[in-house]
Order: C-alpha cells, then structure tokens, then sequence
C-alpha cells in the first residue's frame, strides 16, 4: 500500500519538478528542481529494490554532478533570466507530446513477452549492492574498467578546457591560425 | 498494485518533458539539464524492468548511463565555459558555426 | 607456365605502375610496348589453348577469404579466350593509334589499368573477383572521358559512371543473395561461378536473381532505354576512349549475358527471350534510324553501336549454338569494326577538330587511302560476306529464327537499315564535290595510323573468309554450355527451349 | 580439271587485286591490259569446262575449304560446275573479257582507270563466286559481293555533286549508288529469310541436300520458301517493285552499265529461280506470281522506255523489259528457255549498251538522243553494232532474240496463260518500237548535234575489234538452241510444247514477227527522217506519266525516303533526347534537387538539428510501434 503512495507521490513531483526544469527561466530554478527530482529519482530505485543504484544516483548525481553544475554556473551570470526565443513553441510540444503518447501508447499496450529468462537472476536472500557487486566484477568487468577510464579521461578533459587560456593552443602552432587571419583580414 | 507499464509510462512521460526540454530550450546550460533528465527517466526505466524480471542487467546498464552521464556533464561543461569565455554568451542560436 | 592468366591480369597494371617512373617522353614508347608484351601474351594463350577442350583451361584458385568462399579464381574457355585476345588486341592498336600529347604519361598508365581490369573481367571465374574487376575498370574511363574529353566532359563521365555504377549495384545484391541461398543450401559459402552452375534454383528466385543481374548488364551494353549514356560518352571521349569503350566495354555486358545469367538461370532466361527479343529489336531499329537523324560522324558510330548491340543480344538468347556462337563471334566482330570506325572518325577529327558531316563532302578525293579503309570497315559493319562483320550476323539471325520467324525478319532490317546510315554517312562525307576549303589541303593518312588501321582491316577480312580458328573453340564452349543448360533446367518449356546441337554428343 | 576451276574463279580475284595494288597511283594502261588478259583466262578456263561438261556430261564439284561451322552449321566453300553454272560462267567471263577490253579504251581519260579495274575484276569475281557456289550461303556471298561493287561501280564518279531530280533523275552517282545498294538489301533480306527457312527444315544450306529433301516439306514452308527467295531475286533482278534503282544505276560508267547492269548481275535473280527451279517447281502459285510479276514488268518497263529521251536508259528500260520475259519463263516452267533467253540477252544487250557508250563517247557525254541525230557517218561501224543489237532486241530472224524470246512467248501460249501471251506479244512489238526509235533518232536523219557544237568521232579500232565476238553471239548465238536444250536438260527439267502449240508455231512466231516488224516501221516512219515533236502528245498525260517512270521514283521519295528521314529525326529529337535522355537526366535532377533542398536543413543552428532528430526520432517510434502492431 505504501508502496502505492510513494510511487505515486514520487511521479506526481519527479514531473512537476522537471516541468519546472524545462520551463524555468532561472537557471539556479531549474538547477534546484532538477537536483531535487533526482533525489526523488533515487526514491523510485529504493523501491524497486535497487537500493545500490539508488545511493549511486545520489551520490553520483545529486551530489557530484550538480556541484559540478553549481560550480560551472560561477562563471556564468546565474542571477540573470536566460532570454530565450522561444520561436516554434507549437513544434516543441507537438514533437514532445507526440513522443509521450506513442511511447504511453507502446508501454501501456501488453506488448511484453512473458518467457523472459532472467540472465543475471537477483538473489533476495543476499543484499542488491553483494549482488550488484559481483555481477559488475564479473561479467562487466571491462566495461566498468572502461568506464572508469572514461570518466578519468573526461576528468582531464574538464580540467584542460576550463582552465586553459583562451588565447593559446597547447595543441597546435598558433601561428598558421595567424596567418589565416591576416589573410582574411586583407581579404 | 504497480505494475511495471507504471513505471514505464512515468518514464515515458519524464523522457517527454526532457525530449520538450531539449527542443525548447536555447541556452546550452538549460540543454544540460533537459539531457540529464532524459538520461533519468530512460534509468527508471531500466530499474524497473530489472526489478519485474528479477534481471540484474538493467541495473547494470543504469550504472554505465550515470557513468556516461558524468562524464559527459564534466567534458560537457568544460567546452561550455571555453565557449563562454570566446562568445559571450550561450546561446544556441548565437553558434551557427557548424553551417557546412 | 601454369599461371598465364594471373601474368595476363597483373602484367598491364604492374607495368602501369613502373610507368610512373618512365621518363614523358618515352612513355608512348613504353605503352606500346607493354601492350604489344600482353598481346603477344594473349595469343601465346591462344596457342597453348586447347580448342577441343570444351570446358575452363589454366584454371588458378588460391583462397583468398575462405570463411566466405572468395577465392582468387581464374580460367578461360572459348568464350572468353577470344574476348580477351580482343581486348588485348584492341589496347595496342588503340594506344598505337593513340595522339594525345596532353599527360600521355597518365594516359599510357590508364590505359594498361584499364587493360587490366578488362582482361581480369573476362578471366575470372569467382563473383567478388568478377565485380572487383567489373567496378574497377569504371574508374580508367571515368578518367579518360573526365580529363581528355571534349567541352560536355564531365557531365558526360559522371553519367557514365554512375549510370553503370547502380547497374552493377543492383547485381551485387543479385550475386550476394546467390551466395546466400548458395550457403543455406550447401552450408558452405561459395562465389565460384563454378560452384554456382551446379545450383539449380526455383523459378521465382531465378526471375528475381536475372532481373538484378539483367539491370547490371543490360546498362553495360547498353540495351534501350538505359542506352542514353553511351552516345555522350562516346561524344566527349577521346578516340582512344571510344575505341576501348566500344570495343570491350560494352562487350562486358553481353559477356556478363553468356557466363552468368543463361548457365545459371536456364529457365528464368527462356522465359526472358520474348522480351529480350523485343528490346533488343528496338534497340536494333530505333537507335539505327537515331543514327541516321544524326549530324555528328561519331554519333552516327555510337548509335549504330548500341544497334549492333542489339544484334548480339538478340543472337545471346536464341538459346541455340547457331545463336549464341554467332553472338560471341559478332562481339568479337563488333570490337574490331567500331573500334576501327572510331579510330577513323578521330583522324579526321584530328584533321578538322570537327565531327559534324555538313563540314566534310568530297574527302574521297583527298585521302582515298582513308577512304578505301573506312569503306571496308563500313561493309564490315553492315555485314558484308566475307568480312568479319558478315559471320557473326548471319549466325544470329539464322540462330534466332528458330526462336520466331517473325522477330527475325524484324531484327534483320538490320541489313537494311543499317546500310542507310552508314552509306549516308559515306556520302555525306566522303562523295561528292569538295564544298569546303578547309578540306582541300587535307593530308592522307600518315605511317602511324596507316600501322594501326592495316592490321585491323587484315583481321576483317580474315576473319571474315575463314572465321574457323576462331569459331571452333567459341562453337565447343558454347555447345558445352547448351548441354549442361539443358540438363539444369527444370521446366519442360526451357528444356523445348534450349536447343542442343546434335553434334554436342560427338564431343563428349 | 579442278584447277581449271580455281583459274576461272581467281583470275579475276587477282586481277583485282593486280589493279587495287596501282589503285591510287594515275592511270597506267598496262593494269587495264593485265585485267584483261586475267578475264581472258577466266574465260578460256570457263570455256574449257563448259567443253569437258559438255562432253562428260559430269558436273564438276570442288569443295575449297570450311566456312563458317557453328552448332549444326556447315557452310564450306564449295563450287559446283554443272550445265546451268558453266552456261552462267562463260556468259559472264565472255561479256567481262569484252568489257574489260572496250574498257581500255572507253576509260582512256579518266583518272581512276586503275581503280575501275579493281572494281571491275572484282565484280566478275563476286558474280563468279555467285554462279558458282553449291550452297546457298556461298550464293550470298556473291549476291552480296556483286551488291557491293555494283555500289562502288555506280559510284564511281563519287565527286560528282547532288542535283535536284528535275535536272537529273537519279540525282548524282553517289546518290543513285546508295539507292541501288540500299534497295537490294531490303531484297537481300528476303533471301536471308529464304536460306533461314530451308536451314531450319532441311538442315544444310547444300543445293544438292536442300533439293533432295525438298519433298519432304510441307507446302507452306515450300511456299514461304519459294517466295523469299524470289523476294531475293526480285531486288538484284530489279523487278517491280524493287526496280527504279536499275534506271538510276545508269549513273555508272558505260562499261558498268553494260556488264552488271545488263548482261550479268541483273540476271542472277532470273539465276536463282532456274537453279533452285526443284523448289519453284514445287511451288505453282509461287511460280505464276512470277511469271505474272515477268509479264507484268515487261510491259511496265517497255512502256517507260517508248518516251525516254536518255539513251542509256532507254537500254535499261529494255533490259527490265527483257527481264520480265526471262522471269515470265522461268515462273512457267520453262527454265531451259529462261536461261537461253539470258544468255542471249547478254550478248546484244551488253553490245547495244557498249555501242551506246560509244556514241557518248563521241558525243562528250550528251546522253539525250533527241541532241542526236545523223551520226552513222561517223560511227559507221558502231551503227551496224548497235542495229545488230537492237534488232537482234526486236526479235527479228534469224538473230539471237528471235530464237530465246519467241520461245518465251510460245511457252506463254502452251501454258495456256493467253492473257500473259497476249502482253508480251505486245510487248514485242513496243520493244521492237523503242529500240529502233532509239536507232534511227541517234543514227539517222538531221545531225541536231552541231547546234550544240559537238564533233562526234568513233571509237578507237581496238574497241569495234573487241566488240566483235558480242555482235558474232548476237547474230549467231540462236542457232545453237537445239545444242544448247540439249546441254543443259540434263540438268533442268526437260520442257516440250504440246502438239497442239507445236501445230500453232508457226503462226504463233508470225504474229510476233508482225508485231515486230509493226514497231520497227512504225519507228521508222516516225523518225528515221529526223526530229519531230509533237507539243500535244508530250503534255499529254500519258506522255507525262510514262516519262516519269510513273511517278515512281517521286512516290518513294514522298511516302518513304521523306517519312524515314523524319521519322529518325523524331526518333533522336522527341523520343531519344526528350522522353528516354529526359528521364535518365530526370531522375538525376530530382537527386539533385532533393539534395539542394534538403541541404537546407542544415543551417548550423544546433537547435534546429535537435528538432530534426527528435522528428526522425518520433518516425522510428511510430514506424516501431506500427510494425509491433500489425506484425
């Protein structure tokens, strides 16, 4: 039963929470309402039982990525309303709206096979993250080592583009793009 | 009782409000935030159908969505402040560079 | 010399590539001589042919991705044997004839590319090999139309190409879904051809597969309506660039014709010959009166082409040795007599930089030695006895006309309308008075091209009074090829059909 | 003996070549001498033959060498000397001797007297090889060949330029060349058919095979058979409705005229019939169609030459005429005489044609006759040729005509075809009428010539001395029917008149020597005295149509020539490049198109892409769940 409430309670404010993400005309609006419907997000893994996943995206999520949205907003002038044209607003919902009714209409319909076999079954008896954690270290094991190569690669790639200078390349010899401007410029 | 088309369809619908997001929004930053939500409305969905096959696949693909997710929230944000830094400004409209 | 045919294939193109070191001048020189190295190749084939030997001589298999079949697979039997001798024949004379002095270098290593992949076309009895070739000698003309052709050059090149690039598209996926029902048959893979014969498939799949492999083809000889590309090829290309053009690579289709499409759908093919029969008819009446409405010498050779295409065609699906023999002979015929032709359009064209005929009148009176030539090719091509033009025609028509008595009357007004054309095109050219000034000072032909015309007409009127050499390994093959069509085919219409000579058994 | 056959075929194979060799170099008179001696050769080697079988009675058959063998095809090279192939040789190379001769001194000026020996050696070859083969494939060969160098012989002053018809008929050599060419294709075409049917029935192209299973065929593909191949004889016979490029070939040099155009090629239709005569044979309806379509041309052709103002085509007219008769023979039976009346034929047609080429000679070229007139004194000895001839062409006794030509007109009677007797009757007697016209007009009365400042002179000796042996044949050569009948029945079949025409002969032979004799006096009376001209009958109708081949040659022009040439314009202009180009270009352009126009898609603007591929995204949905619905 509560199970019943909290799903529901969950879905009626994860959607108005990420309403407000996309309509917001404050950035720090949409930055707050996303944070707090991923929390809720978070909600839904607790019950589902994926309770590893769950703490994932919090820590993940609502932690490193919106500090990492936070800190990126210092640069730019978060206090401001961003002015957008909003030129095909009727485009934008029909295209969305579409979207949501085919895919209601795909999931609402009993389109799934029932004889699924489980492939990695869960075992209630040990905990998900026990479970979770062998699964990860054995049969995805290297796309989990890639993807921790990936992450630190975009680390990296974070920390370079942010904090180079804006008028030097480290990557190539700046005096061709010189050249190329002197030419267009006499041009 | 919930069903998993509950879930689905809650998915669904966030997965609408971010595709809404990304179509309306102009500012780069704001694009950031429909994308995030896309990525977690395709997670729910993954949680649930792992929880109602009692699979732990879909959990796993989860993972690897946060993961890409970060990565590309850090890569992402760094072309954003570079790109700050050189126009001024962030909107999309403003960055017709890509006209071939 | 076990691996003759692979030192045919490889010998223009490695030769091509040790051409970019040759010095500009030289290279004419080098070209020639190459070529002459391959031709004399190609009769040494001839000589070492076995002529009674119905089946694939010199045969070379290696492997090459055996998880999927393709090999490396090379043979010749009387069919190709001759066709390759053309082709070889036809790049010397051509490349002799040849008076670019723009780039001759890149022309020389072209021409032995496309020597190359022409020679490889005809030799190879794997499908992948086969298409490799078949594609690749696109990209030769493509250049030499693209780079010496007249002022419409490139709208005329990339026509071409891609014209017969979606042919050939189309039959790639016909030769992949052979290979797959090959496969799911056989649980090997396989694109030898040799393999392919032994399928014997439903009639529905065989419809289908002739339909992929008839676009291929049809637009590479070209058969009507998918003819429109040639006549500007042939307008904008270089002489040298018709000669080949005409001479081997329209042959390309119709050989296509023989070695894939009647061996290996028999009765799709039987079904095919009404229809066949009425395009080929078109092409052989429309596109000659086409012919006689033009204005340009060249036009006129390029259109009587695609009729005498049409010829071939016709002889291809009489489904008789008299036919079929008689196709592969006037191929062979066909090669020599417009490759001559349009050698000759281009001495005049290096003469005058015209083709139009209003510009000419009278040029018998000032080059009757090119006048005498380009009046024995011309009986060559309407099909005067004992020229080689003559065989090959005969033999179709007489083989057709056991198809349909009608159709055959109705192809054979190409003796008539043919004549029309080309005696237009002789009068208008050469009889009459001398009307322009420009074409009174006009020189005879000079010692090169007088060196590359003589031997052709010599091989026209050989071969026009004894055809024999050349028509017993082409009549043993294709014999060969009726039998073992007669046994494949599953219908009792396409058994009626295929008419096996009653002198097949005699070989065996 | 069957070297002497190869002698007789590539003497004149050599020759040609002999003369081909000199071909582009000036005129060398030793290559005229050596082509004649070559013929000579020929001819004797003919003769010898014909001598050995007549003897033996044995024909002779050579098998060269293969040809073309393809599937069950078998075409050798193979020559057959029998009765009816020596008869055929001999004429030929006897007339070529002639010609070949007279050539040496008609040609005397022209600066490609080399070239004109190549190509007339090379026609006798090719008429040879024609005669001579024992199959029908081998007979193309020389049907085909003589097409070919009667092309290049009519054309032989190829410099000439067009004129409108009015001024010219036949336009220009080059011109009526093509005609004749082109024409005898469509004929050719026939005869393809012809040797495909017997191909296909009887399984070899042998006249020997061919004829001995013709029994076993049904009467259908006899009939279509038969008819094919006539079609084939009618082109190179130049029968209605093939004929106006005979008239026309007299654009050729006279020489031309007189061997090809008159004694040989023109005869190898009538040729054809007499030696497939087992199919004809078998074949009535196809057999009188022929004799009717002879009858027919005979009266035709003879009524154009009664107004014709040219000389040479006077003579052509006469030679169609002469043709109709030989064709109204063969369709009824009588092919001993049809070959005797073309043997005959041969001989004072080709003297008539070659002492017409005299008077042009003498007379610079002027072809009309009523710009003759009075030239016997001069050309003494041309006149008695060409009054041999033409009488001979009358059928007066006891000359050649009198013999091949009654014979023809009795056989028309014995058949029981009155009508067909009736018309070449008078057709006889217009024969008689026109050539005698032609005579005295050029010959006789006032000499109209001087006006147009012309000096006539006769014609080198050598050239008369040549021309003798044709005059000999012409007057002699009918007195050898019975030897002759005898010759060759043993190959032809045999054919008798009944009793009751044999009663009949004689009265039979009086009305046609009445008629005769009618046409020559009424010639005579009209213009032996010289020119008189009748305004009223030259605008008459009649008049107007006969002098233009009855409108003929314009309605070819009007409902073929003309259509064709707009037809392929249409063809390439409409058809070509506006539907089958257009569509090519067509489906190209909407490529094109469709690429510039979706190319602006891509603005660069990020947002815009978004929308696109949230667009695309949707259809794959859609197309995802409609397949998941109706799959």
């Amino acid at each position: 039963m509560y199970e019943q409430i909290a799903f529901y309670l969950f879905s009626v404010l994860t959607v108005i929470l990420f309403l407000i993400t996309v309509m917001s005309k404050n950035v720090l609006y949409a930055m707050t309402s996303l944070a707090s419907g991923m929390v809720l997000i978070s909600g839904f893994f607790f019950i589902l039982g994926a309770d590893f996943l769950g703490v994932v995206q919090l820590i993940v999520y609502v932690g490193a990525v919106m500090a990492l949205y936070s800190f990126a907003m210092m640069f730019f002038d978060a206090t401001r309303d961003v002015k957008e044209k909003n030129t095909n607003s009727a485009l934008v919902f029909i295209l969305g709206g579409m979207s949501a009714l085919v895919l209601v209409l795909m999931f609402a319909a009993p389109i799934f096979s029932e004889n699924i076999q489980a492939l990695y079954p869960m075992h209630p008896e040990v905990g998900n993250a026990q479970d979770v954690g062998i699964v990860l270290f054995t049969k995805y094991l290297i796309p989990f080592e890639v993807a921790a190569v990936m992450l630190l690669v975009a680390m990296i790639a974070g920390i370079i583009l942010a904090g180079k200078k804006m008028d030097q390349s480290f990557t190539q010899d700046m005096s061709v793009d010189e050249e190329i401007l002197k030419q267009k410029d006499t041009k | 009782m919930i069903g998993l088309n509950h879930y689905l369809i809650v998915s669904a619908l966030l997965f609408s409000i971010g595709l809404v997001g990304v179509l309306r929004r102009r500012n780069l930053l704001m694009l950031f935030f429909a994308t995030e939500v896309m990525l977690n409305a395709v997670n729910i969905a993954f949680a649930a159908i792992s929880h109602y096959y009692n699979d732990l696949t879909g959990q796993m693909f989860a993972f690897f969505v946060i993961a890409i997710a970060a990565s590309e929230v850090a890569v992402g944000l760094g072309i954003l402040i570079v790109l700050y830094k050189k126009q001024g400004s962030l909107d999309l409209d403003e960055l017709a560079t890509m006209k071939g | 010399m076990e691996n003759i045919l692979s030192v045919l294939v490889f010998f223009p193109a490695i030769a091509g590539l040790l051409g970019f070191v040759v010095n500009k001048e030289s290279a004419r020189v080098y070209g020639i001589t190459v070529a002459a190295m391959e031709f004399f190749l190609s009769l040494w084939l001839w000589f070492a042919f076995d002529g009674n030997n119905a089946g694939m001589q010199f045969v070379e298999m290696i492997p090459m991705i055996p998880d999927f079949g393709v090999s490396y697979y090379l043979g010749v039997d009387g069919i190709s044997l001759f066709i390759v001798l053309m082709s070889t024949l036809m790049t010397l004379i051509g490349m002799m004839s040849m008076n670019i002095t723009k780039n001759i270098k890149n022309m020389v290593i072209t021409l032995l590319f496309l020597e190359m992949t022409m020679v490889g076309v005809f030799l190879s009895l794997d499908a992948i090999i086969f298409y490799l070739f078949w594609e690749l000698s696109l990209v030769p003309m493509l250049y030499i139309i693209g780079a010496w052709g007249g002022p419409l050059r490139i709208y005329a090149s990339i026509k071409f190409f891609l014209y017969t690039f979606m042919g050939s598209l189309i039959m790639l996926v016909g030769m992949l879904f052979v290979a797959y029902i090959y496969h799911d048959l056989t649980g090997v893979w396989s694109f030898a051809l040799t393999d392919w014969y032994a399928l014997v498939l439903p009639v529905s799949y065989q419809l289908w597969l002739f339909a992929a492999f008839f676009i291929g083809f049809a637009i590479k000889v070209p058969m009507f309506p998918f003819h429109t590309w040639l006549p500007y090829a042939h307008g904008q290309a270089p002489t040298i660039g018709s000669v080949i053009l005409a001479a081997v690579l329209l042959k390309m289709g119709t050989y296509g014709f023989v070695r894939f499409s009647l061996p290996m759908f028999p009765d799709a093919s039987v079904i095919a010959i009404t229809p066949i029969a009425i395009i080929a008819i078109i092409m052989i009446i429309y596109t000659a009166m086409v012919a006689y409405a033009q204005k340009d010498m060249k036009q006129v050779i390029a259109y009587s082409s695609v009729s005498h295409m049409g010829i071939i065609m016709l002889g291809i699906f009489a489904m008789n040795a008299e036919g079929i023999g008689g196709s592969v002979f006037q191929m062979l015929s066909h090669g020599i007599v417009s490759g001559a032709l349009f050698m000759l359009v281009g001495v005049i064209y290096d003469r005058r930089h015209t083709k139009i005929m209003d510009e000419f009148g009278g040029l018998a009176t000032v080059m009757p030695k090119y006048a005498v030539i380009f009046g024995i090719m011309l009986m060559a091509s309407v099909g005067l006895p004992l020229t080689i033009g003559f065989v090959g025609e005969f033999l179709v028509l007489i083989g057709f006309y056991q198809v349909s008595p009608i159709m055959t009357i109705l192809a054979g007004t190409s003796i008539i309308v043919g004549a029309v054309y080309m005696l237009s095109v002789y009068k208008k050219s050469f009889f009459g008075p001398i009307t322009n000034e420009a074409n009174k000072t006009l020189e005879d032909l000079d010692v090169k091209e007088t060196m590359s015309l003589v031997p052709l007409v010599m091989i026209v009127v050989w071969l026009g009074v004894y055809p024999k050499p050349v028509l017993e390994p082409i009549n043993n093959s294709v014999k060969a090829m009726l039998s073992f069509m007669d046994e494949k085919a599953i219908t009792q219409e396409a058994k009626d059909m295929i008419k096996v000579a009653k002198s097949t058994q005699e070989i065996k | 003996m069957e070297n002497l056959v190869y002698v007789a075929l590539f003497a004149p194979l050599i020759s040609s070549l002999f003369a081909a060799l000199f071909g582009m170099s000036p005129r060398q008179t030793f290559v005229g001498i050596v082509s004649s001696v070559l013929l000579f050769v020929s001819m004797l080697a003919s003769l010898i033959l014909a001598y050995h079988v007549y003897q033996t009675g044995m024909p002779i058959h050579v098998t060269m060498m293969e040809w073309i063998s393809m599937g069950d095809l078998f075409i050798p090279f193979g020559f057959l000397v029998d009765q009816v192939s020596v008869t055929m040789m001999s004429v030929v190379t006897l007339v070529s001797t002639v010609v070949h001769v007279y050539s040496i001194g008609y040609m005397d000026h022209d600066k490609s007297f080399n070239r004109f020996f190549s190509y007339l050696s090379a026609f006798v070859f090719s008429m040879m090889v024609l005669v001579m083969s024992d199959n029908f494939a081998g007979l193309f060969i020389g049907w085909e060949g003589v097409g070919v160098c009667s092309w290049l012989l009519i054309g032989f002053w190829y410099h000439k330029p067009d004129q409108s018809r009015e001024e010219n008929p036949s336009i220009s050599p080059s011109w009526a060349a093509n005609e004749a060419f082109i024409v005898n294709r469509i004929a050719d075409l026939g005869m393809l058919v012809g040797i495909f049917i017997l191909y296909w029935n009887v399984g070899s192209l042998q006249y020997d095979e061919v004829f001995a299973a013709l029994p076993n065929l049904s009467e259908s593909i006899l009939t279509a058979a038969a008819l094919a191949l006539f079609i084939g004889a009618m082109g190179k016979s130049a029968q209605f409705p093939l004929h106006t490029w005979l008239t026309d070939a007299m654009e050729g040099p006279t020489p031309v005229s007189a061997l090809i155009h008159a004694a040989t090629m023109v005869t190898a239709g009538v040729f054809l019939v007499i030696r497939a005569n087992p199919l004809f044979s078998m074949t009535p309806e196809v057999s009188f169609f022929i004799a009717a379509l002879g009858t027919f041309v005979a009266f035709f052709a003879a009524s154009m030459a009664l107004v014709n103002r040219d000389l040479k085509r006077i003579i052509a007219f006469s030679t169609l005429s002469q043709l109709g008769y030989m064709f109204a023979a063969a369709g009824l039976g009588a092919y001993w005489i049809a070959l005797f009346h073309l043997g005959a034929h041969a001989f004072f047609k080709a003297l008539l044609f070659l002492g017409a080429g005299n008077v042009m000679h003498a007379m610079h070229d002027e072809l009309d006759i009523f710009k003759m007139g009075g030239l016997k004194k001069q050309m003494k000895w041309t006149y008695i040729y060409m009054g041999v001839a033409s009488l001979a062409l009358a059928g007066i006794p006891p000359l050649a005509g009198f013999f091949s030509k009654d014979a023809i007109i009795e056989t028309a009677f014995n058949e029981g075809r009155l009508v067909l007797w009736a018309i070449l009757v008078v057709t006889a007697g217009m024969t008689a009428f026109y050539s005698f016209r032609q005579v005295f007009l050029t010959f006789d009365g006032d000499e109209r010539y001087k006006e147009f400042g012309i000096h006539p002179h006769e014609m080198y000796k050598f050239v008369l001395v040549a021309l003798s042996p044709l005059a000999l044949l012409a007057v002699a050569a009918g007195f050898f029917q019975g030897a002759f009948h005898d010759f060759v029945t043993r190959l032809l079949p045999e054919y008798e008149m009944s009793e009751h025409t044999h009663h009949l002969a004689l009265i039979l032979g009086a009305i046609v020597l009445v008629f005769a004799v009618g046409g020559i006096v009424l010639a005579y009376k009209k213009y032996a005295k010289g020119l008189r001209r009748d305004e009223k009958v030259e605008n008459g109708f009649l008049y107007k149509l006969l002098a233009n081949q009855y409108y003929i040659p314009h309605l070819y022009e009007e409902i073929i020539s003309k259509p064709y040439k707009m037809i392929s314009d249409l063809m390439w202009k409409n058809v070509d490049l506006k539907i089958v180009d257009a569509t090519v270009d067509g489906i190209a352009k909407f490529l094109y198109k469709s690429g510039d126009g979706t190319r602006k898609m891509q603005t660069g603007n990020l947002s815009s892409y978004l929308n696109w591929m949230a667009i695309g995204g949707i259809l794959l949905l859609v197309v995802a769940m409609l397949s998941a619905m109706l799959g």
